[in-house]
């Protein structure tokens, strides 16, 4: 059963991330009054570099496409999508949080291995990134968790019983919409991938096959963390109004990096820490009080 | 009324030796301080109207001065004289190496050692 | 009987002086007769001088105190007689003269003998001191000697007015109660300056660094446990323990400075003198803490000092560079410095425990946290200097090899010291003869009044 | 079976016969060294809890024992396994080394000897003697590394010998005050002694030996220089191990002295020592990671980061609730293995290339595979990533951080543990990964025998990390002897109130995935085998792939958000010089002075008695 459960997972991972894709690039491209590519302009992009014969840098370099995106599919695995949930028990919130590193790391990992040092660049300005990001997000999430007594993803999305996580704490929300554009790595906070100044970072070494590969691994990464998002924050859904609320935040982050310019690293990690952070901190406060909506 | 004079002579040998600058001024304070000390045990035991303690047949011994501090005198002279002697001796020495007795350029010239 | 042991060490120097340089070889006999003499006589004996009975004549006075007091100086005089290379340039006339008046100062029940002794050794000390490179150290203690032994001569005196003769235990008896306290503070300067207390001793470092191998060593060890001995004979017998509380508070006050001058001394023969400074100091302050434990601990304390200095001045006088070449020393060198500061397995270690847990007992939390600090800063430059002599990189310009006997002698009393570390009562006894010598000053009256 | 006492006597002989075999042949001493070793880990895994021995007599009517505990045990198998490895490493490791081998040799049994010591002892004052001989084995020791590792040595017996002598003055005070000793006793008098100052003074005062040891935020500034300086493999002790010492005494502080009953509780069940002890970790944890984001020296990097474990482990232990207290536990054992793993495989790469400096390496993969499997894992543990044990110890210590409640400690434990991303990825970029330098490009594997012990450690990390059930049992004993309630958990699945979860299941998940990923790798075309200097140069061409390599001032952006920061070691440094100078003062005023200054003295003590006196 749980195996039908993970592939139902993954597929759904696959296909939804990938039109969502497509439809952001529709969106941006409306943003910017042009018609932009057809909404399955993804899934060509995806088949036609795994088909094609790239170049490839020794063992650590595909060593460590496998490792990223491995590790992604198996914390994708471990996300609840709604009432869909694989490993009933044993998602945990920091289990995760973490297992998602071990993409990240792989993924780090192989494109320094490249040997390239832009390459090198995006990864530290990706791994400064994370540690701006992340600190708010989960002392937000520590807020949740503290609240609610549990640690398990669909436990909390249980527990929302009466009205949304989002209503109940506005600010942790907040806190984690801006901390998930972090992650997605979108126009505000994409400064690891800066096509301008460190030829798109990590990626610059790719090609073919493993750009395919990178492709599916970087959708499966934004379906886990829209997910977790919608999980925790907005309120039990089953599968179907689970993927809408996906939609929904999805689009609403594709307008919002439609129209920002990209941070410079310091300015990121600077803003992470000065007001989300306090933000969190202050959300958490009132947890502590017991001043929650 | 005695022992008055042996207090500020020590005093004058310890001003010796606070305000003088040349080696040797302190060597001669030092036998200042000593000399004082022995004038100190000598006028302890003088009696008013008694004879000197020298043993005769004729002078007898119930008009003796009390002669023990006297005896310890010699030898704390003696022991005062020795350490001056070596006192003088060294000097020569500190000469012979600084070329000088005065003791702001000995600290110099050790400084620059 | 025991006026021998002056006698012999007195006559062999005057005999000797003619031919100076054969005298170095005798005098490791004379020292072992004067130990053998020492050893045939039973503790508790007292001789009077010229027959002239206890309160007026010069009585010596042999108890358990003296006797094991004795017994040190005399191993530490053997051991270094049996060390040619340091005795060199005839200095073991000097070195005779100076057993004679050490003997003679710790067997002594007069107090005027017991300064013209003071005198003597101090005149010895003078002269050991001095030496081409620095005369004006030994210049500058020869004058602080001459008037702490001028103020002790007055002490003498005063205690002379105050009781009417010049016997320890007369005056320990019956001295007037005015006379104590101006008796026992010029004493008090006139042994302070020699027991290295800390704003008196301003000689210690330019003698110990006079170049010769000789002047630390002997000073360092021998005439240091005279005078602690004289200290704790006057000040606990004889005073019974009236002055200790100032001493105390000395005592501290040197530990501290004295370890902080050591911090920044970059010669390692300076370091040592003021290491030394703040053992003295550390004793001074354990004994005058009071009671019958405080004095023994405070003399076994000073027993593994003697111990660890011996071997760290003879290395630090010979050879001051590496020790790739001469490994026995560097490894005694080692192990005394750790005794030195306190580590387990070592005899110091055994000792700062006990003074520590002595201190505790009289709620006196002062001297621990002293103890501890100083022990932490000399941990500091101690293991520095260690470190320095072990790793150091010069290949030394001279390549001082020292000789056979002295690493044998080194590596003897570094031996000992790991042995007294892990079965401490071969100390312990004596320290506790000592103690019982010094504090029942009631034995002590009887024995030597009682003969009149 | 050995009885604790002779083997510790064993070991203060076997130092000196290890002394004289080294000199005879190197290799020989060696391996004498490594039975000795791991007999002894033999010894110590099958002893029984419990087992009590009597040893020498020290104070009068204090009997000096020791007492098989299951915390000493546990901490005695760890740091064992972590010597053992170190030992069979030094083997091969010794021969090119220029130290002094015997000495070497033979002054890590005298550590061993100690470390045993202060693991089975039973009393205060047996633990500090024991204490005294491992500082004295490690101090000889660490001055055979580079030229500053003469200066390392002196900070680091100082600064434990403050941490040491504040424990002996509480040791001495509760002797004075209660008569006794041993733990069991003294916690007992401790419970029901009233003045509430002194409980304070007494646990704060032992907790300082434990501060000084593991580099908790006031006395940490040994750490860098001492692991950085080290000679490499005993640096791989030092961290590995040495520090674990220091937690060892911090748990006693903690638990065995249980401060819960001891004090009222602070905040949420917290007593307000164990948040003081919390805060001081986590301002190590502040200051390890910070400052690891800047060094360019790797040895001094990970010092840095085990500054920011020891004040992980801190933490946990503080929190003393089942899992903060069992995290904090676990965690000893991972970041022993970790650092003594990442310390191996640094003492590999230079004994190939002789600089421990990342910006003049890079690429040594293609050289070193193996040490860079080493390295890998070992970041991938000390980072505390899923499928390896660090993850699991920082799981339980966020949990037990979210269910007390601690926000502000939660968000620096997370900076600390997103942190050491940044730091152990810096050292992985520029050594292992990059350019490989021309100069480096004969730089040949180590040796086999350096290797197994670097492979041991890392199966050792990815079995515990999937089947943690030994060393939880042994927390779980530990626990129940100290009186916590214990954590459950069944072979992989560990359950906390807040949730649980399977370390099995994301293993095999995390499996799945990369199997999915190889076969979807597999089906599509190969790629072509490039070399190394076919890059994308953007257009220009490149002479010189030495310089084509980014690895001086890697996160230079990140730094210079805090370059300003405040030093410590500085503070000391003025600190000691301020005492130098009182030094200085006392000697020129009273020692240097012409006769008139020694005259002028006596007059002044003159003047103070007679004013006193009257």
């Amino acid at each position: 059963m749980t195996v039908l459960r993970v592939i139902a997972v993954l597929l759904t991972g696959f296909f939804v991330g990938l039109t969502l894709e497509g439809i952001a690039r529709k969106i941006m491209a409306r943003v910017q009054r042009r018609y932009g590519p057809p909404w399955y302009q993804n899934f060509i992009d995806v088949f036609k570099a795994l088909s094609k014969r790239g170049i490839s840098h020794g063992w650590i370099f595909d060593f460590g496409i496998l490792m990223a995106l491995g590790g992604v599919i198996a914390t994708l695995a471990f996300v609840p999508l709604g009432d869909l949930v694989a490993f009933p028990g044993l998602d945990n919130i920091f289990i995760i949080v973490y297992l998602f590193a071990v993409g990240a790391l792989g993924m780090a990992m192989g494109m320094v291995g490249s040997g390239n040092p832009n390459a090198s660049i995006g990864v530290a300005r990706a791994l400064t990134q994370m540690l701006g990001y992340e600190v708010p997000y989960l002392v937000a999430i520590a807020g949740v968790l503290y609240y609610y007594k549990t640690s398990s993803v669909s436990g909390l999305m249980m527990a929302q019983q009466d009205t949304w996580t989002l209503f109940k704490m506005p600010i942790g929300g907040i806190v984690a919409f801006i901390s998930l554009l972090g992650m997605l790595g979108k126009k505000p906070f994409d400064t690891p991938i800066a096509p301008a100044e460190i030829a798109s970072g990590p990626m610059v070494e790719l090609s073919a096959k493993y750009m395919g590969l990178l492709m599916l691994m970087h959708t499966f990464s934004i379906f886990v963390e829209i997910s977790l998002f919608v999980d925790i924050f907005l309120g039990i859904s089953n599968y179907l109004t689970f993927l809408l609320k996906f939609t929904v935040v999805w689009i609403i982050a594709t307008l919002i990096s439609a129209v920002l310019p990209r941070f410079r690293i310091e300015q990121v990690v600077k803003f992470y820490w000065k007001v989300p952070l306090s933000l969190a901190f202050v959300q958490v406060l009132f947890v502590l009080l017991g001043w929650v909506f | 009324m005695v022992y008055y004079i042996a207090f500020i002579l020590i005093g004058v040998g310890i001003y010796g030796f606070l305000t003088q600058k040349n080696l040797f001024k302190h060597l001669v304070s030092l036998t200042i301080v000593d000399t004082a000390v022995n004038i100190f045990i000598i006028s302890l035991g003088y009696i008013e109207g008694k004879e000197a303690p020298i043993y005769s047949k004729y002078t007898p011994i119930a008009n003796f001065v009390d002669p023990l501090p006297q005896a310890l005198v010699l030898t704390a002279i003696v022991i005062g004289v020795g350490t001056l002697a070596l006192g003088a001796s060294l000097l020569i020495k500190v000469y012979e190496k600084y070329g000088t007795l005065d003791v702001e350029q000995i600290a110099t010239k050790e400084a620059e050692e | 009987m025991s006026a021998l042991l002056i006698i012999i060490p007195l006559l062999a120097g005057f005999l000797f002086i003619p031919f100076k340089e054969k005298a170095k070889y005798i005098l490791p006999l004379v020292v072992i007769t004067t130990l053998i003499i020492l050893l045939l006589l039973s503790p508790d004996q007292t001789n009077a001088m010229g027959g002239w009975k206890a309160p007026f004549g010069i009585v010596l006075v042999l108890d358990s105190a003296s006797y094991y007091s004795l017994l040190v100086v005399n191993i530490v005089f053997l051991l270094i007689s049996l060390m040619p290379q340091i005795v060199e340039k005839g200095y073991s006339v000097v070195l005779l003269i100076l057993l004679a008046s050490t003997n003679g100062l710790v067997l002594t029940g007069d107090i005027f003998n017991s300064f013209v002794f003071l005198e003597i050794t101090a005149v010895a000390a003078y002269i050991i001191a001095f030496s081409r490179k620095n005369p004006y150290g030994a210049f500058k203690y020869l004058i602080l000697g001459g008037i702490s032994g001028a103020f002790y001569l007055l002490g003498a005196i005063y205690a002379y007015i105050g009781t009417g003769s010049l016997n320890f235990a007369d005056i320990s008896v019956n001295i007037k109660e005015g006379f104590l306290p101006i008796v026992a503070l010029l004493i008090f300067i006139g042994i302070g300056v020699e027991s290295k207390i800390f704003p008196l001793a301003g000689w210690v470092p330019d003698v110990y660094d006079s170049g010769s191998p000789l002047t630390p060593v002997i000073l360092g060890t021998g005439v240091t446990f005279t005078i602690m001995y004289l200290f704790g004979r006057i000040f606990i017998t004889v005073f019974h323990g009236y002055f200790l509380d100032v001493v105390f508070i000395f005592g501290l006050l040197t530990i501290v400075l004295g370890e902080l001058a050591a911090l920044r001394q970059n010669k390692l023969i300076k370091a040592l003198a003021f290491s030394s400074i703040a053992q003295a100091g550390l004793v001074l302050s354990t004994i005058s803490l009071g009671g019958y434990e405080a004095i023994k601990f405070g003399y076994f304390h000073l027993l593994n000092d003697i111990s660890a200095k011996l071997v760290l001045f003879i290395i630090a006088a010979t050879i001051a560079h590496n020790f790739t070449e001469n490994k026995i020393a560097g490894v005694s060198f080692s192990i005394a410095s750790f005794s030195l500061i306190g580590f387990p397995l070592f005899a110091g270690f055994r000792s700062k425990l006990l003074i520590l847990q002595l201190a505790f007992s009289k709620d006196n939390y002062l001297l621990p946290a002293v103890v501890l600090f100083a022990t932490v800063i000399e941990a500091a430059y101690i293991l520095k200097w260690n470190i320095k002599l072990w790793h150091s990189t010069n290949t030394g310009e001279e390549k001082q090899k020292i000789s056979w006997n002295v690493n044998l002698i080194l590596l003897i009393v570094a031996l000992l010291i790991i042995f007294i570390g892990i079965f401490p009562d071969l100390y312990l006894k004596m320290a506790q003869n000592i103690a019982d010598g010094l504090t029942n000053y009631r034995a002590y009256v009887t024995n030597v009044l009682g003969g009149m | 079976m050995i009885s604790l006492t002779n083997l510790i006597l064993v070991f203060l002989i076997g130092s000196i016969v290890s002394y004289l075999l080294t000199k005879a042949n190197k290799i020989l001493g060696s391996i004498f060294n490594f039975l000795l070793i791991s007999y002894a880990l033999y010894v110590v895994w099958n002893i029984k809890v419990g087992h009590e021995e009597v040893l020498f007599r020290i104070l009068r009517d204090v009997e000096r024992t020791l007492k098989v505990t299951n915390l000493g045990k546990y901490f005695a198998i760890v740091s064992l396994i972590v010597i053992s490895f170190v030992a069979f490493f030094i083997i091969e490791w010794i021969r090119k080394k220029d130290i002094k081998p015997a000495a070497f040799n033979s002054f890590l049994l005298l550590m061993v000897s100690g470390i045993l010591g202060v693991f089975f002892s039973n009393d205060l004052l047996t633990l500090y003697i024991f204490w005294e001989i491992a500082v004295l084995g490690s101090f000889l020791i660490v001055p055979m590394g580079k030229k500053e590792s003469k200066r390392a040595a002196i900070i680091y017996v100082v600064t434990s010998a403050i941490g040491s002598y504040m424990y002996l003055f509480a040791t001495f005070s509760i002797y004075q005050r209660y008569g006794i000793l041993s733990f069991e006793q003294v916690s007992q008098y401790l419970a029901n002694d009233s003045s509430n100052l002194f409980k304070w003074f007494v646990i704060l005062f032992i907790a300082s030996a434990g501060i000084a040891k593991s580099g908790i935020f006031p006395l940490h500034t040994w750490l860098r220089i001492t692991h950085g300086n080290a000679p490499d493999a005993f640096s791989a002790v030092l961290s590995g191990q040495l520090v674990k010492m220091g937690s060892y005494v911090l748990a006693i502080a903690l638990s065995v002295f249980p401060t819960t009953q001891l004090f009222s509780s602070f905040y949420h069940g917290v007593p307000l020592l164990n948040y003081v002890l919390i805060w001081l970790g986590n301002i190590s944890i502040l200051i390890g990671t910070f400052m690891a984001i800047r060094q360019n020296d790797m040895k001094q990097l990970i010092a840095f980061s085990s500054i920011a474990n020891g004040g992980y482990i801190l933490v946990g232990l503080g929190i003393m609730n089942s899992i903060g207290y069992a995290g904090g536990l676990f965690h000893v054992f991972n970041h022993a293995i970790a650092a003594a793993m990442i310390f191996l495989s640094f003492a590999a790469v230079v004994y190939r290339t002789g600089t421990t400096k990342i910006d003049e390496m890079g690429g040594l993969i293609w050289r070193m595979p193996w040490t860079f499997v080493t390295y890998l894992v070992g970041i991938i543990s000390l980072a505390g990533i899923p499928p390896t044990s660090g993850f699991i110890s920082k799981w339980m210590i966020f949990s037990s951080l979210v269910s007390k409640g601690m926000f502000i400690t939660l968000a620096i434990t997370f900076i600390g543990s997103v942190g050491s991303f940044l730091y152990v990825f810096r050292p992985l970029a520029g050594v292992f990964l990059g350019q490989l330098k021309r100069k480096h490009s004969d730089v040949k594997e180590v040796p086999i025998i350096m290797l197994v012990p670097m492979l041991l450690f890392v199966i050792l990390t990815i079995l515990i990390g999937v089947y943690p059930k030994p060393v939880l049992d042994s927390i779980v004993s530990i626990e129940n002897e100290v009186g916590i309630k214990a954590i459950e958990h069944s072979g992989t699945i560990i359950k906390t109130p807040l949730g649980q979860w399977n370390t099995l299941t994301v293993f095999t998940m995390f499996s799945v995935g990369f199997i999915i990923a190889a076969i979807l790798y597999m089906i599509f075309p190969k790629g072509k085998k490039v070399d190394l200097t076919d890059q994308y140069t953007g257009g220009e061409y490149l002479y010189n792939y030495d310089l084509y390599h980014y690895a001086t001032g890697f996160y230079r952006f990140i730094e210079r958000l805090y370059d300003k920061h405040p030093s410590f070691e500085k503070l000391y440094e003025k600190l000691v010089s301020f005492f130098r100078y009182i030094g200085y003062f006392t000697y020129k005023l009273v020692y240097k002075t012409s006769p008139s200054g020694y005259v002028f003295w006596i007059t002044i003590v003159i003047l103070i008695l007679f004013w006193v006196r009257w």
